[in-house]
């Protein structure tokens, strides 16, 4: 049991970073039916942007550990949301009109190109953050040893989902968000600015991977230029999982990826453990189609 | 439509065109590295150390009075590619190819330059199978498997363990050495708890350090990569486990200090040859300055160091021999090269080609993050 | 005789009755129409008919034997072709392969025939096309022949699903708002068209809401109300029928 | 306007068939690469571009193919050739099994099952499943093929192995788009609901795109482990089925020339960019972007078929 609550706690911990990918691929998805690949680039990106700010700034001589994550947390955000918004500019806006797989492929030599891009600046070594950044103790919740930081990773994830979906519910461009998710026409119809609705909406999802990436800088330490692509597949996993194009689905379906990922690890087999989430993946993809929380599209004939 | 046509052509044009070779004087030889790809970081300082030398070789007059000129195809760090980037360098008139590091990849190419009479000496693939297939021309710098698993077996025995835990990440190297140690271990009855593979460049590796922390190992053999070795550490600290690691030689990279924290890193042990820093001959000394000089900063790993000796065997048996000949070539460098002063000690081969003498050693992290010979 | 039967046919959607316990019997060679206000049903019965949703309770009988399992293009097979309220054309592909679409359930050649050309083949592809464009001529939009779907008036691509229809060669041809959206010319042509479909010896069943051509096509009608029959009869006696004005009132007329 | 297809076909024939004449060993070798990616890419445009399918898992039944061969090969001698056929069988009956489950899934849903597909397939060679596919070492010493007695072993004689069976693709496949099957596909990518409407068997044709798709990525595997003479599983990772989604999307869909052309652009052109060096793969993606910009549908989409004009009795054949 305890070895199960354990397995428990490093699935959500894993699965908490995969749902805050997830959103942005589901953000994307739910206005223009886009499957943005360069997504996990993106998240990647703001793992080296938040390693580049922290050592040229020197920021932890002059702030405690939480200032410096929430300062490091905003530019990165900033920086990613404007990579984000170019991108669109440059590689989705003119694709609008096209066959949705055409974007696909635009966005696949977009996740080469940033991939590429971020070797020649960094080089292709692995990069590491500095180790005295975040606190290394551990808390002890009811008789577990848990670290502190993989509290905060979770509690922060958790936080910025929160945050997005009232965002999404409550405010004005949240409501203009899902107008154009249903009906992009009605929605223009309506008299909103289904352009910018759009911009809004890649400025939003890159800034939650690039935060997802500083994430892993500040927890795991080590990014390489490569890791966009391992994380992006998984988040988008997630997505589907919980059903592409829905909010809360990409939370639980980040979280519930990751906690399938250590219980398949944990009790069936290590080395088997992505074919085995994959399995499992596609044994409840032929129960519910849609996915967990997905709409079930009826045929309308 | 006529777009089209006009690229077309042009296309057609740069394929015929771009596959001329000149003929001319310097003696050529070729590399064949990761430049992209997974194994990009290795196949760059490959590159490097290579490029290094052969302009130092240059300044000292080159090979007999000729200049040696160096060409580089990348291999992508995969078969396919790397079956590619053979072709083309068997086409650029070269006498022999230094490279490459995976045992797959180099295994892929091995045929092509076999047929080409083009003598190849692979620096990190340690494969068994790639020496015993009978190529003439075929030669390597690094140790094979079988002899890092009898180094790794009797380091295991040494030190009294009486549970082991083997944690490999499924690639043909890793896989190989865990196999080879295991099964010495188990000729001896040594009790192994715990026998898998993680995958790798994921970095979440606690549910794996969880379970096998379950089946309670007095020490962990780790064979795979730094990478997920300075994970495994770090994390392995963060959960409070003290059990000792012990790696393979891929674990010998400067980056595993950095990745695992100072602390986390402490004690933990590897195989490997010995790295250049750890050489007083001449040689060494002579090469980590100029690198240092040249590149700021220490080469990452004793692979590309041994792409270095490849290119420097090679460069000495062209010189010995006063010929091209493949032939010749490789018959000095079987029989005639002894205890060549390597930059990672003295470098013989045997009939197979392979490279003779114990060339593992035990190195330990200590406290400040330094890799320390054990004697 | 009775060409479809229609047995306490009842589909719920959660908890809206959508069809509540219908009955009634087209008979062979005759043109039937089934009206009621909107969101009465009609178009879920045609979808229970032709096998895209499945009814809860009662069955569908055709010539005699039970559909109400069998898989759309089984139905298709076996004698039953209809259009769609909302025009579902593929629209990309060209007039010609629209018809040929339905003449699919008629042929017979695998991959290996169509890889290897088998003279069979061949034969059959002639055959087929000639059958596609003997349809096009039927309904009048042959010189359309190479367009692309999308690019016909509203009108003719009305015309076009009716030529796929009939290019599966049915007994039995569901026709789902045929004139929506045609102007008073083209509605008379297509009643035109209805009349000839029947002098083929096909059995039509159609929903329509312009009266008009209600009246002047349909030999019987059915009417429905939230899912339920209220009244049967020919257009004569539908006109008089106190319940049918009834439900009509109030609501407006297309 | 004058057709002038026909004349750049026979030009682009000539100079493909003149080619390993004038070209050394490498180039003849990057064009091996780009004629087994145009049979891939073909065989997956079935699925992809006709049917209309979202898969992105080929490379799952171009392994099986390959695995066939080198395993059979192998342990039993039997030449590398005869093998293709059983290849091809094998690949299909699996595309055959596994895609019965899932083909009612839509879009996005059953690419990330194909997905899944192709990396339990790789995580399943790297574990050595059934103890038969040697692990993450893969397999070695498989034969090289003979035709008729010849020996084929040079990237010049593969040459014609590979670009002879893309011929023979090219021509089969022309024929089958151009049928009652191929229509059918079309079809049922436009609008599943109105095609099954019309009489059509919509679940039976994806499958069976799926199974012809298959059969020939099997084929293609089987030439593949031949060329290599040994094969691994992380030659058939995801990446690769990538880069058949791409050469299918970036050529245009449904279109044998266009595909073909696409084999050109995503597997030739980094080779063309060797001078960028380690930059070669960001020149690479962002030519990708470009491309796609400027030619939204892919670079030559495919022509709407042409049937021959009423009363055809000499008719039945297509462009």
């Amino acid at each position: 049991m305890d070895l199960f609550l354990q397995q428990l706690t490093n699935g959500l911990a894993v699965g908490s970073i995969y749902a805050l990918i997830a959103l942005g691929y589901t953000m994307v998805y739910g206005v223009l039916k886009l499957i943005n690949f360069a997504h996990g680039d993106l998240f990647a990106i703001g793992a080296y942007l938040g390693l580049t700010l922290l050592t040229t700034f020197g920021l932890s001589q002059y702030l405690g550990p939480m200032g410096v994550v929430i300062v490091l947390a905003v530019m990165v955000m900033g920086l990613v949301a404007v990579v984000g918004a170019v991108l669109e500019r440059v590689a989705y806006r003119p694709l609008r009109q096209a066959h949705r797989l055409s974007a696909v492929v635009s966005a696949m030599g977009a996740s080469i190109f940033f991939q590429n891009a971020l070797m020649l600046v960094y080089g292709a070594r692995y990069k590491v953050y500095p180790h005295d950044i975040l606190p290394k103790n551990a808390v002890s919740i009811m008789g577990f040893e848990i670290p502190l930081v993989r509290l905060l990773v979770l509690l922060t994830s958790v936080l910025m989902m929160v945050a997005l979906y009232l965002f999404i519910q409550k405010t004005r461009i949240g409501t203009a968000i899902r107008a154009a998710a249903i009906d992009q026409r009605a929605a223009k119809l309506m008299g909103i600015n289904v352009d910018r609705v759009i911009m809004i909406v890649f400025l939003i999802g890159p800034a939650l991977g690039g935060v997802a990436g500083l994430m892993v800088g500040l927890y795991y330490g080590q990014i390489n230029f490569t890791m966009g692509w391992m994380y992006g597949l998984k988040a988008f996993t997630a997505a589907i999982l919980g059903g592409i194009g829905n909010i809360p689905g990409a939370m639980v379906g980040g979280l519930l990826l990751g906690v399938i990922e250590a219980m398949g690890a944990a009790y069936i087999s290590i080395a088997w453990k992505d074919a085995i989430t994959f399995m499992v993946l596609i044994a409840i993809l032929i129960v519910r189609p849609t996915g967990l929380l997905g709409e079930r599209v009826a045929d309308k004939v | 439509m006529k777009k089209m046509s006009v690229f077309m052509l042009v296309l057609m044009i740069g394929l015929l065109g771009a596959g001329s070779a000149l003929a001319d004087d310097p003696v050529r030889i070729g590399l064949m590295a990761p430049l992209t790809g997974a194994w990009a970081s290795e196949g760059q300082d490959m590159k490097q150390i290579v490029e290094l030398l052969a302009e130092s070789l240059n300044a000292a007059g080159g090979i007999n009075g000729r200049k040696v000129q160096v060409i580089t195809a990348d291999d992508g760090g995969d078969p396919r590619t790397a079956a590619l980037a053979a072709q083309r360098l068997s086409t650029q008139k070269i006498v022999a190819v230094i490279g490459t590091y995976g045992s797959a990849v180099t295994e892929a190419s091995q045929g092509i330059y076999d047929e080409m009479d083009i003598i190849q000496v692979a620096n990190g693939s340690t494969a068994i199978r790639l020496s015993e297939k009978g190529l003439k021309h075929f030669l390597r710098t690094c140790p094979r498997d079988d002899e890092q698993g009898l180094v790794a077996y009797q380091t295991l025995k040494d030190g009294g363990y009486k549970s082991i835990g083997i944690l490999h990440d499924n690639s043909s190297y890793a896989k190989g050495l865990a196999d080879e140690a295991k099964t010495l271990l188990d000729k001896d009855g040594a009790n192994i708890v715990f026998f898998e593979a993680l995958t790798p460049k994921q970095n979440d590796y606690t549910a794996i350090l969880t379970r096998m922390r379950a089946s309670n190992p007095d020490v962990v053999f780790f064979t795979g990569y730094y990478g997920e070795a300075g994970l495994l550490l770090r994390q392995k600290m963060e959960m409070n486990w003290p059990v000792p690691f012990i790696g393979g030689d891929a674990t010998n990279n400067p980056d595993l200090v950095k990745i695992a924290g100072n602390a986390a890193a402490k004690g933990f042990r590897f195989l490997s040859p010995p790295v250049p820093q750890d050489l007083d001959t001449p040689e060494a000394k002579a090469f980590m300055e100029s690198y240092r000089g040249k590149y700021n900063g220490e080469p990452g790993s004793v692979w590309a160091v041994l792409a270095g000796d490849g290119f420097r065997v090679v460069a000495k048996a062209i010189e010995a021999t006063g010929s091209e000949d493949p032939g010749k070539i490789v018959a000095y460098l079987k029989n005639e090269l002894k205890d060549f002063p390597g930059l990672t000690g003295p470098i013989s081969f045997d009939a197979k080609g392979d490279r003779v003498g114990d060339l593992y050693r035990l190195y330990e992290v200590d406290a400040g993050g330094k890799f320390v010979l054990l004697p | 005789m009775s060409l479809l039967q229609l047995q306490n046919l009842t589909k719920r959607f959660g908890g809206l009755v959508a069809v509540d316990n219908v009955s009634f019997d087209v008979p062979e060679g005759a043109i039937v129409g089934l009206i009621g206000p909107n969101g009465a049903g009609k178009t879920t019965v045609f979808n229970l008919i032709t096998g895209n949703y499945r009814p809860d309770r009662g069955d569908i009988l055709f010539d005699g034997r039970s559909i109400r399992k069998l898989p759309t293009h089984r139905i298709v097979h076996l004698g039953i072709a209809r259009t769609f309220q909302t025009i579902r054309l593929f629209p990309k592909l060209s007039v010609v392969e629209n018809v040929l679409a339905g003449r699919h359930c008629r042929m017979k050649a695998g991959v290996i025939a169509a890889m290897l050309r088998l003279p069979a083949q061949k034969r059959e592809e002639t055959a087929a096309l000639a059958e596609a464009r003997a349809e096009m001529a039927f309904v009048g939009i042959e010189r359309d022949a190479d367009q692309v779907a999308e690019n016909l008036s509203y009108g003719n691509q009305r015309l076009l699903e009716i030529a796929r229809a009939l290019a599966t060669g049915p007994r039995f041809i569901i026709l789902d708002e045929p004139a929506g959206g045609m102007n008073d010319f083209e509605t008379a042509k297509l009643i035109r068209v209805i009349r000839q479909i029947r002098d083929r010896g096909i059995t039509v069943l159609l929903i329509e809401h312009d009266m008009s051509l209600v009246m002047e096509a349909c030999e019987q009608l059915v009417v429905l109300e939230n899912g339920a029959k209220i009244a049967e009869g020919t257009p004569g006696e539908i006109q008089e029928n106190e319940r049918v004005i009834e439900a009509y009132l109030g609501v407006e007329e297309e | 306007m004058k057709d002038v297809r026909p004349v750049i076909y026979a030009v682009f024939c000539g100079a493909l068939l003149l080619a390993p004449f004038f070209l050394n060993a490498y180039w003849v070798d990057v064009l091996n690469n780009v004629g087994l990616y145009a049979i891939l890419g073909l065989s997956l445009n079935i699925i992809l571009g006709h049917a209309g399918l979202f898969h992105m898992g080929h490379a799952a039944f171009y392994a099986m193919g390959a695995y066939t061969t080198a395993i059979i090969n192998t342990s039993y001698q039997i030449p590398v050739l005869w093998l293709m056929p059983l290849s091809g069988l094998v690949a299909g009956v699996a595309a055959l099994v596994i895609a019965r489950p899932i083909i009612h899934l839509r879009g996005d849903y059953l690419l990330i099952v194909t997905i899944g597909l192709v990396e339990i397939v790789r995580i399943a060679l790297i574990n050595n499943v059934f103890g038969i596919t040697g692990g993450s070492n893969g397999i070695f010493g498989i034969s090289r093929p003979e035709l008729f007695g010849f020996r084929i072993r040079r990237p010049e004689h593969f040459f014609f192995l590979i670009w002879g069976f893309a011929a023979i693709t090219v021509f089969l496949f022309h024929r089958l788009e151009n049928s009652r099957f191929g229509r059918a596909l079309n079809y049922l990518r436009e609008d599943d609901v109105a095609a099954e409407g019309s009489g059509i068997n919509t679940a039976h044709y994806k499958l069976i795109a799926f199974v012809v798709g298959a059969v020939w990525a099997g084929m293609a595997g089987n030439i593949f482990a031949a060329k290599m003479t040994i094969i691994a599983p992380e030659s058939f990772n995801f990446w690769e089925s990538v880069i058949m989604f791409m050469i299918v999307l970036l050529g245009g869909r449904g279109s044998i020339p266009g595909v073909i052309l696409g084999a050109f652009l995503i597997v030739g052109l980094p080779e063309l960019f060797r001078q960028f060096a380690t930059a070669r793969m960001l020149v690479f993606g962002a030519i990708m972007v470009a491309m796609m910009i400027f030619r939204t549908e892919g670079i030559l989409p495919p022509r709407p078929r042409r049937y021959p004009a009423a009363v055809a009795d000499g008719g039945g054949d297509g462009p």
